[in-house]
């Protein structure tokens, strides 16, 4: 039975208001244009989750989806601080549960282990000491090891590289927290680069990440992480990272670049035409690990 | 004319040894220990939160997760497993951290500028700082000095440094900092102090743009080698590698 | 630096009497050479670890160099019972320390994360109910989470497909349990069929197991797992699984077999070659996973 | 003529379904797993405790661990990732065991015959039986039947079966046994009964090789089907594939 699904049907059949969603990704495979559909879709009062919020929640944020944010980092990558969240952050329009990334990783695998919590070695810090983070005697050593709490969010959106019709999520390049956050939430869809035949891809048997049976839809979506980078098959688009900390120092720059290039564009197919083949073309990798994989 | 940026990075990059296995931070971290790896370390092992180990960047990486760390790298594990195999278990030898504020104590601040409620200035927060700060078998900050980012105490402890009155005893926590100044280090109770001066720079500086007084640690206080030419032009040529407009 | 030495230095500069030892592999790679050099070490007082342990545990156990087991499951894969094992445990020769599978691989992520116990779902069985295995209570939730104490090994012997002269391990096939006994113990020491120069491996990136700074030894060993097999390479010796059942029934028939197979023959180079060229040929694999990853 | 034993085989591998995922122990319920993927359920979905995902071996697997298992599964992960990313959190539909013994509740013990500490025989023990059997959606048991293994009590529970006086709420837990003379189910207070017999054995052979009463859950009591020539074509063939001396 096929799991591919249009993008817009995709998103409108798995997220509602109020949800609580993990867009996953590690610097690359930020599904970015699961994300602007969401935007266009205008979703709201969501609780977005990431370890590592950038670009994309910074336009999320901007375009009104989120009340809450649960995060260990909120940067933009190698280029400064994120406008739109720290607008909302310093004017008190978002509430943040905030972690460190050891914490905020170990909250994901107690989620994807089906557990309460989960232990770690940890000192308080500031956060803990205002946030909370108890902890639990060793019943062996007597102990005192500090623990989180798990973190189930409703939904997690991924995009990878290469899918097959059945969901099965093959993934190459830095794994990051993407498969715990997938396997924590209680649905999980996702966009891919490329859908391939049933059966196709059993021999990338050490690449899956994800089997297709706990994913409830896939759309093929190439270049779905722009501009965030995909291992193998495109570099990020460092100038529009770069050119977002400029844009979007006001609600009217932010509000503009969203109209221009999400709201005021039908679909990520528009989006990429808009771009040009010629833009996406020079940011193709030219060989990598990718094709090598593929050989193999 | 070097900067004075571009000496901190030099100073900074002088502290790694070779073959050491350094946790990178962002930031001025990332461009000292890829300088190191360039200069006197050539085997030095660079590790990122991201989960890469022995990272060998054909570039200055923009990023912890730039793809070109990822190329010729050993490994790339999933972050949980870097955090808790590798980190929380003693196998980093240096963490290397920048921050927004540090105390006499070497307490770091990278969350926000004022009440944590009500921030004046919103930060990117911990990310793996607190892990790494706690981690490592002990830590190199770096940090532009100025009275602002060396208050009598930080307005958020991120990343918690040495505890009161004393520095802790498996050796772990802040080792070194260094700033526009100078480097310092930290005496047996924990509290920092100087142990060299930036060219051009003066103890008087140091206490003047610090919220809280540094005493030297030895007398008289050297100054620090000025970066080599050789420094410098590695230095330049890292930077020749970002695409342009990025700040290195 | 090198790390490569002769198996004999390796062994007996790794372990000593009385040590804790998990001799990993799961299913494959099971380390029987490095195994076979402890027998002839004459190794005593030793507490082995295992989650599965199998024939080369059953012969350790019959040269009497364990006083203790720690495990989950021991059995002759697809074959039956262990005799050695199950007289030393019928006639109370040897302590054992049991547990399931999931409490057994939950001491070891305990053990390589550092901390005192590891928290998992389970019921209690007459297991827990002999050995205890106290229950925590979530401070997040109230619900009461099972819990087991780490295990931390003094050293791990493992056998890999693969490893360079800096004690970087390669593996392919099965993960099973290795990766966390590896970094759940003090020590890591390595066969591995085959040892590359520094550096002439690292674009199998994707299947690094352990990192060289965390081995302190490694060996090269061809067939250094026969009769278990190492995927890609050669499979299982079958047979020998299914004599060791017949010829093993009696402790005349073990000690036999251990002075004609391993105290008999000064290395494993030896014990390759009474085998026989041919016969090892015999147990090659055609083509296959290994070949194809080593392409890529 | 076909054995006791492949009527058994053929029996549990009928009550897989096609698509489920089922978690194959050691011994009949892998080899009556592997004969429903060639029968009635060609996509099923096999998952072996080894950390193997929907294996599709090329021949009948010697063990959980064969290689033939490894080689066009969809993924091999690790074990512990396999427990609670899959088995512990409910996504498993059938656990499919074997046992030394059983009791009416269905609590199974694989560890040891006679007492732990002094066993008269010592088994292999739990492996990942114990999880498998409370962690997934149900489970399936085959065995053979006399009064030595369906003893009033086990001499050893190492997987729980129903708690007494009622069947767990959540539907988990033994849902049907297969042995040499028939199909086994439980009732609403989580006791065993019969629910078909084998062709050619009775109630009271059933009552006389057990050592608890087991009432029919139905009257009269049906006979299962006789396995038909291609269920034992195919499971011929399926040994076929063995190496040479080994028991299938």
């Amino acid at each position: 039975m096929s799991k591919q699904q249009e993008l817009a049907d995709l998103i409108r059949e798995s997220i509602q208001d109020h949800m609580t969603v993990y867009m996953a990704g590690f610097s690359h495979l930020i599904p970015f244009a699961a994300g602007h559909e969401m935007i266009r879709q205008n979703l709201r009062h969501l609780t977005l989750c990431r370890a590592t919020p950038d670009l994309l929640y910074d336009q999320m944020i901007a375009a009104g989806l989120a009340d809450r944010l649960a995060f260990s980092y909120a940067g933009n990558p190698g280029v400064g601080l994120l406008p739109a969240f720290r607008h909302a952050a310093e004017s008190g329009l978002l509430a943040l549960d905030e972690y460190t990334h050891a914490e905020m990783i170990c909250r994901l695998e107690a989620g994807a282990a089906g557990l309460p919590f989960w232990p770690l070695a940890a000192e308080d810090n500031d956060l803990s000491r205002l946030r909370g983070r108890p902890r639990v005697a060793c019943p062996f050593t007597g102990q005192d090891v500090a623990v989180v709490p798990a973190l189930n969010p409703d939904v997690a959106v991924l995009h990878v590289q290469m899918a097959d019709d059945e969901g099965n999520l093959y993934v190459w390049g830095l794994p990051g927290d993407i498969k715990e956050a997938a396997l924590a939430s209680r649905v999980i869809v996702a966009t891919a680069e490329k859908v391939h035949p049933a059966d196709s891809l059993r021999h990338l048997r050490d690449y899956l990440m994800i089997p297709g049976f706990r994913v409830k839809g896939v759309t093929e979506v190439p270049f779905g992480a722009h501009p965030s980078y995909a291992t193998g098959l495109y570099e990020r688009d460092t100038r529009l990272y770069q050119e977002w900390t400029q844009l979007a120092k006001t609600d009217e720059g932010r509000q503009a670049w969203l109209d221009d290039w999400v709201r005021g564009v039908p679909s990520h197919a528009a989006y990429l035409a808009k771009l040009g083949e010629n833009y996406l073309d020079a940011l193709k990798t030219r060989e990598g690990g990718f094709n090598r994989a593929l050989s193999s | 004319m070097p900067s004075a940026r571009d000496w901190m990075i030099v100073a900074a990059a002088r502290l790694l040894e070779n073959q050491q296995r350094v946790l990178v931070g962002v930031g001025i971290p990332n461009i000292a220990a890829n300088l190191a790896k360039r200069l006197q370390a050539p085997d030095l092992v660079l590790v990122y939160e991201s989960g890469v180990i022995d990272a060998r960047p054909a570039r200055l990486p923009l990023s912890i997760g730039d793809g070109t760390l990822v190329d010729a790298a050993l490994a790339v594990i999933p972050m949980s497993e870097l955090f808790s195999h590798y980190l929380a278990t003693g196998w980093i030898d240096v963490g290397f951290l920048g921050a927004a504020q540090i105390d006499a104590s070497g307490n770091l601040n990278s969350t926000v500028i004022g009440d944590y409620q009500h921030p004046r200035v919103r930060l990117a927060g911990s990310g793996g700082a607190a892990e790494i700060a706690t981690g490592a078998k002990k830590t190199i900050i770096v940090m532009e000095h100025s009275r602002d980012r060396f208050p009598a105490k930080v307005d958020f402890i991120t990343s918690p440094g040495h505890p009161p009155g004393r520095r802790r005893a498996d050796g772990r926590g802040p080792w070194r900092v260094v700033t526009s100044l100078g480097l310092f280090g930290f005496d047996d109770s924990g509290r920092m102090g100087v142990m060299a001066l930036m060219p051009g720079h003066t103890q008087e500086e140091v206490l003047d743009l610090s919220g809280f007084r540094i005493p030297a640690l030895v007398d008289p206080l050297p100054v620090l080698p000025e970066p080599s030419a050789q420094e410098l032009q590695i230095l330049q040529d890292l930077r020749a590698t970002l695409p342009g407009g990025t700040q290195g």
